[in-house]
Parts: C-alpha cells; structure tokens; sequence
C-alpha cells in the first residue's frame, strides 16, 4: 500500500512556489528522511502530510483515498498522523499533562494513559521533568517532550521536523533508538527532516532530496552557490576561496550545483600537476555510510566524497592525508 | 459669544421637552444679546446646581423648595412666570371609575380602593411632590421608608412617603415624566402628568399614548413654574445683572405673550402667571 | 474631599444596616450582569473564535463592523429592544418590557461586539503552533478551541472583566428596558441615576461605592479561582 | 421594524440636510471622544506597560483593582469630578463645569482603566523574546517599550478602539459634566437623550444612526491606515 | 583583560539551582564554546552574560567592572553585547528592517545601514530574502537572518544559542567561516553553545563543558546515565544495551557517567578473549581534531575516543574495522 501519493502537488505563498512536486509516492511502513537546504519546503511539505496545510492545487491520497483538505473528515485523517514541529511548542502546563493530551483525545483510561505517559517520557529521558512546567523547559527539553508527546499516540505515521536538533548527544542515540524500534516493530511509518545526512544515512533507506520546493536526484550533502568565471573557451565554477571545476557553458554569474559525492574522482596524488580541474585537500572526516563510505574533504569548503567500501579498501586514505579532487562533468547538476 | 453675554441657567426636563424654551430663548437673545446656557435636569439636581453656585439663575416647578432655596440665601427672589396643570391619566378601560371625577383626592381613593395600577415618578421632582400631598390629603394610611445617610459629617434621613401596597399597585419608578407616561402607557396603567408632556407624548409624536385625561380641573392640581436668580453674595461669580434681565424679561409682555401663544397642535401647553392675559 | 467621606460613610451605613431594599437591588444588579456577561460570553467566545480562526474574504470587513458596534449607545439599544418587545411590538405578548429579562436582552447586545472584538484581539497574538498542535495530536476543532481558548484565557477573562464592568456600571438600557420599578427592576445603578436626579449626590455616590466594592469582591473571586486554576 | 425604517430616514434626512447644529454636535462629540481617548490612551499605555512588564509584589492586587475600576459608573465619575470642578470644588475657580473640557476629564478617567487593562492582557501574550531581541540589540527601555508596542499593536488598537466606542457612546459623564448646553455642549448621546426624553424616538435612533455611521467611518479609517502600516 | 568574571553566580528555578559557577573566567578575544547536555544551563548562562536575566546570587564583572543587575546602566553594557537566541524570533517586518534594527540604535546613517544590511544578510546567504517578512521565514532562514542581525551590530561580544541547529550544510559552513573570521580578525569575543562537538573543537581552544549547572573538567561527549549492577565484588556500570565498565562501589542504581574519550584504552584485538571490560565495537567515523584523530565506536552506542596523531597513525584504524574498547577508571568521573 502506499502511504501518501501526491500528483501536482504545489504551495505557493504570495505568488511564490515553495513547494512544487509533479509525483511523489511514499511506501507504508518505511522511515524516509527529507533532506535538502533551507527554505527547501521541508516543513511546508510536513505540514501538507500531516493534514495541516492546505497545498494551493494538486492531490494527495493517503493510503489510496483522496485527502479532501477543506472537509470536516480531515480530523479522521490527523488521528491517523502526528507531527513533531521543527520549534515545538508545549501547552502552558505539566510535562506530564502534555503528554497525556493526544491519550485523553483518544478516550484512553487514566490507568493507560499514565503508564503511556510515563513509558513516553521515560524513553526520551524526561520522566523526573513529569511535573514541571511545559513553558520552562530548556530547547532541548521541548523538543523531546514534544517526541515524546507525538510517540504515545501510536500514531500510524509519525512526522518529525528535524527531531534532533536541539537534543543533546546522549538522547539524540537515543531518539535514533526510537525510531529505529518503532520502524523495525513496523508499528508506525516515519517520515522526518533533518540537515545530518549521516543520521539520514544511518537510520534510512529512502531520502528525499528537496530544493527549491522540488524533488531532485541530486545529492543534497553538496549542493552549493559557485561563482562562474570564463577562461578562455571554458567556463569554470568556483565555490568558496578555491575550489574550482570545469562548468558546461552558463551566462549566470552564479549558480547552484549539485556535485555527486559518488561521482567525484579522489587521488592521492594529482595526476598531472598542471591540470586547474585537480583540487589539492585535507581529509578531515571519514563516516560509515550503507554501502561504503563517505569521505569529508576540506578544499576550503567541506565536500563529501562516497567511496564504495573496495574503493575505500584499496585507496587506503588517512585522516589527514593530502589528496585530489575532480569533478568530473557527469558529477555536476545545475540546480 | 463673549463672556459676559452668556448665562447659565439649570432648569427641569420638563421646560425643555416641552419645546417651550426653544421658543423662548432665541427670542430673549434677540432682545438682549444674551444666550442661555441651558442645563436640564431633574428638579432635585437642578435645584441642587443653583445651591452649589454652578448657574446664574434656575427655572423650576416645586413653589414650596423655590421658596426654600429663596429664604436660605441661595436665590435672590421667586419671580412666578407660569403654570401649567397636572391631569389624572388612565386607560380608556378606567377600571377605578374615576373618569369625569373632579376632584383629585377622591379619583387617588378610587384607585387605591380598587388597587388599580399607579405609576408613580417616585423621583422627588415637582409633580411626585405634588403627588405625594394629594395622596396625603386623602387621609389613607400612608407608609414611609427611612434611609439613613451621611451629609457634613451628620446623620441625615431621607424619607419617602407612599401609600400601602408599593410594588402591589403602586409602581414608583424613579424616572422623569415622559418615562412615566411610556410605563403607564405600556402597563395601561394610571399615572399623574403635567399637562404639557402629555399633550406632547400624545399628539406630537407619531407613537402616540393610549392614554385618555379622566381627572382634570382641581386647583390642587395647579403647577406653577417659577424663576430664581442665584444669590450674588453667595457666589460672586453670578452674572446677576445678566440673570435678573432674563427674569424680567420673562415676565414682560414679551416673555408672557410667547409663554401664552405656546401651543402644540393648537392646545396652549402653559398659561402665564405675571400677566394672565397676555397674548 | 468631605463629600467623598460623606459618601463613603453613608455607604458603610448602607452596608451595615444591612437595609433589605439595598439588599434587593444589589442582588437583582448581580443576578442580571452576571447573567448578562454570561450569556453574552456563551455567543461572543464562539463568535469571536469563529471570526479570529478563520480567513475568510471580507474579515476585516467584519471586524471593522464589530468596531463600530462597539459605539452602539445605550439609547439605540434601548429603543430598539423596545420596540420589538413593547405592548405593540412583534413580542409584546410576551411581556417583556420592565422585567429583568429586558435588561438582560439589552446588555447582551450591547457586550457581544465587546466580548467578540477582545476575543479577537486575545486570538490574534496566540501562537498559531497550538492550534497546529492540537490538531495533529487528534483534536477535533472543538477541543482545538478549547486548547487555544486556555493559552488565550488571561485575554479572554480580561474581555470578560471589562463586559462585566460596563453591564454592572449601566444605566441607560437597564433604566429604559427595566424601568427602575421600586422593588421590581431597580438596579444599582438606576438607583443612583433616581438620586441623582433627586439631587441625593451623597447618596448617589454611597451606592456607587457599594456597586465598586462588589466588584472588587467579585474580582477578588475571579483572581483567586484564575490563581488556583493557573497552578 | 416600521421604527426601524422611519429612523433610518430620518438619519438620512438629518445628513443629507447637513443640518448645520447637527454638525457642530458631531463635530463637538468626535472632539471630546477622540481627544478622551488620545489623552488616555497616552497615559494608559505606558501604564499598562508598567504594570505589564514588571513583576513585583502586588501586581495581581493592582489588577484586580484596574479591573474593579472598569465597572466605574458614570454617575459616580460625574459626582467626583463634579464636586472639584463646581464652584466650591477646589477647582471651581476654572470654571469647568459644563464645558466640553469637563466631559473629557470624566471620558479620561472613564476609560484609563479600559485602555490600561486591556492593554496588560495584550502584552501577556506577547513572546518576551521580542523584549529580549530588542533590549540585546541596544535598545533602552523605552526603544524596547516601542518594540512590544509594535508586536501588541493590534490588541492594543482593539482597546483603544473599545474605549473610543466607549465614550463616543456615553451619555452620563457628558450629560453630567458637559450639560447638555444646546451649542456648547450638546453632543450626539446627550441629543439622542433628549429626543428620548421628548418622547422623539425616531429622531433619538435616527441620531444613533448617524452616530454609528460616524463611528463606521472612524474604523474605516483605522481599518486602512492599520493595513497600510501592516504592509 | 578578562571579559567575564564571575563568582558565586547562581540562578534559582523553583528551588532549582539550574546554574552555579563558584568561580568562571573568560579571556577578551577569543572564541569560547559551551557545551553540556540539554537543561545543562548553556542558555540560562547566555542570558545572563548578556545582562538580559538577573542571577538569584553571586557577581558578575564585565571588563572587570561589577555588573549592577537592578540598575539602569544595563543598557550601556547591552550596546557591547548581542545575543543570538536558541529560538530566534524576527521582529514582524521586513527582513531588512530586522537587520537594520540594532543599526538605527546606534545612530548610523541610512547609506551605512544599507549597506552594513546588504553585507550581513550577503554573509549568510539571505540577501534576497532583505524583503520578505520576517514572521514567514523557514526554521533555517529565521536563524541565518537572526545571526546576520546581531552581527551587522558589531558588537564587542557576540553570544550565539546553537547558532547552526537549524542551519543547512552549506549555511552552516558560511557561519563557521564567517565565525572564524570574526576571532581571526580579533574584532569580536564569541561565545557559543553546541551540541556539536567536532563544530566546537574545530571553532575554539577554550571549551567549557556545563552540566546540572556546574563546570565540570569532564568531557561533555561521553556523559551517560550507565545502569549499575553487582557480580560478586565488583561494581559494573552498563550504557545502553550492553557497554559495560568497572565501577568504584556505589549504592545507586542509575548514576551519571563522564568517560574521558583520550584516555580510553583502544585495541585491535582484545588482549584476552575473557576480559569482560573490553567490549567489541565497530569504528563507524573518524575526525581531525586540533591536536589528534576522534574515533566514533559503535559499542552499541556512539563512544568518542580521542587518540594523539602518533597514535593514529601507529594503530592504522579504518571505518569500519572491529576494535575492543575499554574504560579504566582513571577515564571515568562519577557526575
Ligand atoms: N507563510 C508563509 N508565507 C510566505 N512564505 C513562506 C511562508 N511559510 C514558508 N514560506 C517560505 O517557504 C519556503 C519553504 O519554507 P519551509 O519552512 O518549508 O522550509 P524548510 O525546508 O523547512 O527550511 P528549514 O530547513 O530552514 O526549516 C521558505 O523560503 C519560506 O520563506
Ligand atoms: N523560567 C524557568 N523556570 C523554571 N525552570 C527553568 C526556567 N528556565 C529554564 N529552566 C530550567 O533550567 C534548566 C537549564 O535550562 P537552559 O535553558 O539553560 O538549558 P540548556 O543548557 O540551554 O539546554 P538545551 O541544550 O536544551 O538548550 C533546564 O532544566 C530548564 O528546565
Ligand atoms: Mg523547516
Ligand atoms: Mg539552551
């Protein structure tokens, strides 16, 4: 079954289109992380899943219905989904008694309600704030109550807006473990955003990438703003101080690029020392991705280069290392 | 206008709604270069304006406290410009019987008798003292509540005076007489007026009363308006000169030929006291 | 400043004489704005979340006309309840005029626009992330409303206190709709309207520091049960 | 609703003749309320700011007191200011008494408990970041008063636009200390209560009418200047 | 000069001493992070340094001048020093206006306000946002315009709450450079929160570690709530599902832990196949520090270990490599 499928899909915001998407299609019971820069129309798109933003055209169906977003039936559908805001906000009242809101709505019995209450916040490491304030809380604190809040519902799709945000690292791990569980028990479908592509990585096997309110296979992790000279016959782009690549013809002084990070040629040493389109830098991250591994190179800007894990093996690179860089053309999309 | 070309005068509602003044003032401004500042009120507060020194001169009907106000020092002297007469209203029904019945004080007894429904102004103004000596001379058992209150310093008592059965067929409703003609109209019920408001609410407005005049003619029922200059040794400020002009000028021939030619709908309003006959 | 002791003396002796007329007309004035306030906050709370919540065309339209009702006098109110409920009006059979029920109809029309505009204003600087949150938790509208109306409700009592401070402090609709009958319809306020006219100033302002001194006893109730509520 | 009609013909009748003592009764009551409501909105403000922004000891005391304050009476306000202003008051010497300066020192005082509770609850809902942000950025406090004053604007329009419609349509104070004085102090609620009191209903609803539609045309205008300023 | 020195400084919630600092002091010039787990204090301690939030007790000394809480000269320490909140709010207007707001304060004239807007909103990327409103902003963009406002102020101290959290990739690099800048150039203290520890060890030298309210020498990145139990003499800690360490003998059951991630004992294999403190994990990702390499193993969660470059390059881990860990108890602080 597919969970949402959406068809010309658009929101536009005093004559701007923030979020525009021709198809989409989201299977039942997965986890999908949204990824993708700011103003990308991540939070706009949360918004439109959890049946609480009415998209200016097009259709969504959940579950193979048509969603009717000016009809009174949109309550059965929110019953169904619950969204974590990117800045949650809690009632002016107990920790606990917010936690209890979407339980009580449900028509749970108090003795439910409290053992959910307190399972919740006990996941999220809250359970010693049950008493406090709701308003008092620290960010972090807020944003995992929040979860918290959203998980006790056993809802059947659970959006998150950058759920970890504000966490500190410890109940970050631990939100990670959540999700994890929630998806493996495949009680509830996740969809959230974040700006960590590894966590992205770490926890997913779909991600969508969003730019300019578009879907875009075009990897999010190095999308940039590159200045564009010409020398010569040929067109250059240069990102930050120095990193420079050869750039199809363009008339724009600026433009925004993709570079696949698994299409970037990485060598220890530089070919040909002449060669303009070879960037000297630094290894300065390396991260376990699914299928291999992903390399972050300071050529004055941070880039990611994903290298299988053979490659990897072979190439043996050390933290620290000098290396080269080339983005070959088919690593380039113009965004 | 200047200063000294205006005069403040505090005067009942009654003068006012009646349209009276509206034809005597711009006749008098005419005459002197004088405007009147008028102020309406009930007769208490009005007389009240006077005693506090806020206006030159007051026009009221309640002889006995114009007499009072004069002989305390508050007025200079009573100058009698005019008088209407207060009727006894009821519904053309008359369940007391009293239409026809000249003499007030029986027509008050045959209401009460009957415990037929009676609105009473119940606000302290001239007609509701007049009301309360009628009742008075009908010798029934009257009955009176007593307040306490504080004036200077001292216990005051204020009274008030009712015959039995207040709030059974006694209605005192403590607003000016227009209200109470509209009260008694809606609960058809009798009701003591001045001639003038009732001719006014009767014929002169489209909504009309469905009141008809059953008790009429007694000389109790007369209701003399008199005019009062502020003292000038009470309160210096007073434009006596200005005040006293007025006065006078209200019980010229002038001032009581427009008082006598007042009618509404061709029925005189007010007959004039300083000279009866003017025309 | 001596007219002031001799008012507020005159008050205590009102008070402490526990006179049974002043009793009366001090119930019937809380009996009616009470109600009043009540069934005005009943239809102007929805009405004015109905109105805040929503965008719709002409909304400002809207709030300009609840504006200017809010300058609605108390004499057009008067006449207009009148007519309809006198002897010849369209109810007139049901007996209506100079009970204490007249006055309520008129109070009610004249603090609806003022429960309904405050309402609006309390609605439009709350956070629209709890109406969001709310809903997605599984709140239908009506306990959305009920959501928003708590975080909103330091304005909304606000908008309550200020309706229940104009009905208890007017005179005109109850004097014209109750008719200050002695012992039936007279109300605080009409009562010091009659001595005023009387010329009574002293008394006139003793009861309008018995009516402030109920107030405040009723404000005092509502700032503690708000404390209580709020912990 | 024949009542209606006939008064809505004679509002007509009334401005189309452009009665010339009609104007200056509209232009004396639009002078005296908006003059009350700038001068207690200047000192209400700031007041509610006061009290708003500051906790301190008491400040629930101070708002129960405001709020018992806002159930005022007319009568009384008239009364206190009356025995200041009249001759003997301690102010007799000014002669203000039954001037349109009179009315407006009652209006004020009528309406600086509105403006400034009202006010209070605007700011309670404010986000205090917003006083934070400003005060970080290098504003005094009185940069950062103006700050808020921007984000509560609308709610503090709303009481200003409450306590506008409260006096443009009071008829105690204005009755009271203004007098009623054809062509000096009448205004359009103390002509209404006269027509009243002639029995003149239609002519008392057709100035009501006219007085609405006056207060229609000031909302209006706030309405756009709101809007040109929210651009 | 120091620019902050405080002593006996406490804030009181409640009863609830959120913050107590005996003793702190903070060098004029520099870059300084503040790190901790959620409700640690980071930003009740902020706020206070910029004079926006009383302390229950204690003293304050700005530029070794004591900073009078209750009095009125608040607003001319306020005009030195710019807070960035957690949540950051924008005034509702124009982006522009909000970023020329501090600008007008201090009297500049329109032509340099202008351009100082144009050249902060440039810094982080949101110039063509200068028209939008304020209140419509996505997370990532509020953020990026609240940053851009404080520092348009130049002030001589900027405060930054999680300045990136919300922040994407690419944006987030723009600040840290544009942060960078600001200590290089030496025109501006920084003093910043993060959960982000490679942010904060690749910004700053000096790194204060807050948690419960108190500074503690402890390293912020492995603190864990580890789970205390008994085999025969000896104490176990375990952290997560199945990390476990010797403990000194407690009696409570749950305590907090800091694990010191540079003196962790690291192998390739483990010395004895019995030893049950060494717990098999997996090298998941490696980063540069300033002064060595951090490894991330995965021992079911995430432990940070810090090795010296000799070491590094001596022991030749790659990502994904299977290690034993173990924790003696001169790493270990009992929190
Ligand atoms: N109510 C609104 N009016 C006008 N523009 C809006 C409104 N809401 C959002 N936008 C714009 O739409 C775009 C998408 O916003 P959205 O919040 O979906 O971004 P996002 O992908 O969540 O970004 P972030 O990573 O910063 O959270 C942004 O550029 C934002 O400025
Ligand atoms: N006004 C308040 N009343 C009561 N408790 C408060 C208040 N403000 C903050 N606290 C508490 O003080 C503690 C410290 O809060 P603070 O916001 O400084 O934490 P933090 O270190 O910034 O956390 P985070 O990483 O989540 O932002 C928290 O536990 C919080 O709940
Ligand atoms: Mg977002
Ligand atoms: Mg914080």
């Amino acid at each position: 079954m597919t969970l949402y499928a959406a068809r010309k899909l658009q929101k536009v915001y005093d004559g701007r289109t923030v979020l525009d998407l021709p198809e989409l299609s989201i299977a039942d019971g997965g986890m999908v992380a949204l990824l993708g820069p700011n103003g990308a129309g991540k939070t706009t798109l949360l918004h439109i899943l959890a049946f609480l933003l009415r998209p200016s055209s097009g259709q969504l169906r959940f579950k193979d219905q048509p969603v009717a977003f000016h009809a009174g039936s949109l309550h059965q559908l929110r019953r169904q989904v619950v969204l974590v805001e990117q800045q949650p906000i809690l009632f002016s009242t107990s920790v606990a008694k917010n936690v209890a809101f979407g339980l009580k709505l449900r028509g749970l019995k108090r003795h439910d309600i409290n053992r959910r209450v307190d399972e919740s916040l006990s996941m999220v490491g809250m359970r010693a704030f049950a008493g406090a304030n709701g308003r008092h809380l620290s960010g972090g604190e807020t944003q995992r109550v929040a979860i918290a809040r959203a998980i006790a519902c056993r809802p059947q799709v659970i959006l998150l807006d950058e759920p970890t945000s504000n966490v500190d690292i410890e109940n970050r791990m631990a939100i990670e473990t959540i999700m994890g569980d929630i998806r493996d028990a495949g009680r509830s479908s996740i969809i959230f955003c974040t700006h960590d592509v590894s966590q992205a990585a770490r926890l997913t096997d779909m991600r969508l990438h969003l730019a300019g309110g578009r879907l875009n296979g075009a990897d999010y992790e190095n999308t940039f703003h590159a200045a564009v000279h010409r020398e010569g016959a040929q067109c250059w782009g240069r990102i930050g101080r120095r990193f420079r690549f050869p750039l199809p013809s363009t008339s724009e002084a600026v433009v925004r690029v993709a570079v696949n990070p698994r299409l970037i040629e990485i060598a220890a040493e530089s070919p040909s020392p002449d060669n303009q389109a070879y960037n000297r830098g630094r290894v300065i991250r390396m991260d376990e991705e699914m299928d291999g591994v992903r390399l972050m190179v300071d050529v004055g800007l941070p880039l990611a280069v994903i290298l299988s894990c053979q490659a990897y093996r072979a190439a043996d690179f050390r933290i620290g290392d000098t290396v080269f860089v080339r983005c070959p053309s088919e690593a380039l999309s113009l965004l | 206008p200047a200063d000294d070309h205006v005069l403040t005068m505090s005067t009942t509602t009654s003068t006012q709604a009646s349209g009276l003044l509206d034809i005597l003032l711009p006749a008098f401004t005419e005459d002197t270069g004088i405007t009147v500042k008028v102020i309406a009120k009930g007769t208490g507060a009005a007389i009240r304006d006077g005693m506090d020194g806020n206006v030159d001169v007051i026009f009221v009907h309640a002889k006995g406290r114009e007499e009072q106000f004069v002989a305390e020092g508050y007025g200079t002297k009573r100058y009698a410009i005019m008088h209407n007469d207060f009727v006894i209203l009821g519904s053309e029904a008359d369940p007391a019987g009293i239409k026809g019945q000249g003499d007030a004080v029986a027509a008050l007894k045959a209401i009460a008798a009957q415990k037929a429904l009676f609105i009473s102004r119940g606000d302290d103004s001239g007609t509701h003292t007049k009301e309360q000596q009628l009742w008075q001379d009908t010798g029934l058992l009257l009955e009176t509540t007593t307040q306490t209150i504080v004036k200077k310093g001292k216990n005051t008592d204020i009274q008030f005076v009712y015959p039995g059965g207040l709030g059974e067929w006694y209605m005192s409703i403590g607003q000016g007489m227009g209200k109470a003609l509209t009260f008694a109209d809606e609960k058809q019920a009798y009701v003591m007026s001045d001639r003038g408001t009732y001719i006014k609410y009767k014929v002169g407005r489209k909504e009309g009363l469905d009141l008809v005049v059953l008790c009429e003619g007694d000389a109790r029922l007369a209701n003399p308006y008199g005019v009062i200059p502020v003292n000038p040794a009470k309160f210096p400020q007073v434009k006596i000169k200005q005040a006293e002009a007025f006065a006078e000028w209200l019980v010229s021939e002038k001032g009581q030929g427009l008082i006598a030619n007042y009618r509404l709908l061709g029925q005189p309003l007010f007959y004039p006291d300083a000279i009866p006959a003017a025309k | 400043m001596n007219f002031f002791f001799d008012s507020l003396f005159s008050a205590l002796q009102l008070v402490f004489a526990a006179d049974p007329e002043l009793m009366v007309i001090v119930g019937l004035s809380l009996r009616v704005s009470l109600t009043s306030t009540l069934i005005a906050g009943l239809l102007g709370v929805p009405l004015g979340f109905v109105i805040g919540f929503n965008s719709f065309r002409g909304k400002r339209v809207v709030i300009t006309l609840l504006n200017t009702l809010l300058a609605l006098p108390t004499v057009v109110i008067g006449l207009m309840v009148y007519t309809f409920i006198s002897r010849r009006g369209a109810l007139g059979a049901l007996n209506l005029l100079y009970t204490p029920n007249a006055i309520i109809i008129g109070q009610v029309i004249l603090i609806i626009p003022v429960i309904t505009a405050l309402t609006i204003a309390a609605l439009s600087r709350i956070d629209d992330r709890y109406r969001r949150t709310a809903l997605t938790l599984g709140a239908d509208q009506f306990q959305t409303a009920l959501v928003v109306l708590r975080e909103a409700r330091f304005g909304i009592v606000a908008a309550a206190v200020a309706a229940f401070g104009r009905v208890i402090s007017e005179i005109g609709i109850s004097m014209m709709l109750g008719g200050n009958a002695r012992g039936f319809t007279r109300t605080m306020t009409t009562a010091m309207a009659l001595e005023y006219d009387k010329g009574e100033f002293v008394l006139a302002v003793g009861l309008g520091i018995v009516l402030l001194t109920i107030s405040l006893g009723m404000n005092t109730l509502l700032n503690y049960f708000q404390g209580r509520y709020a912990e």
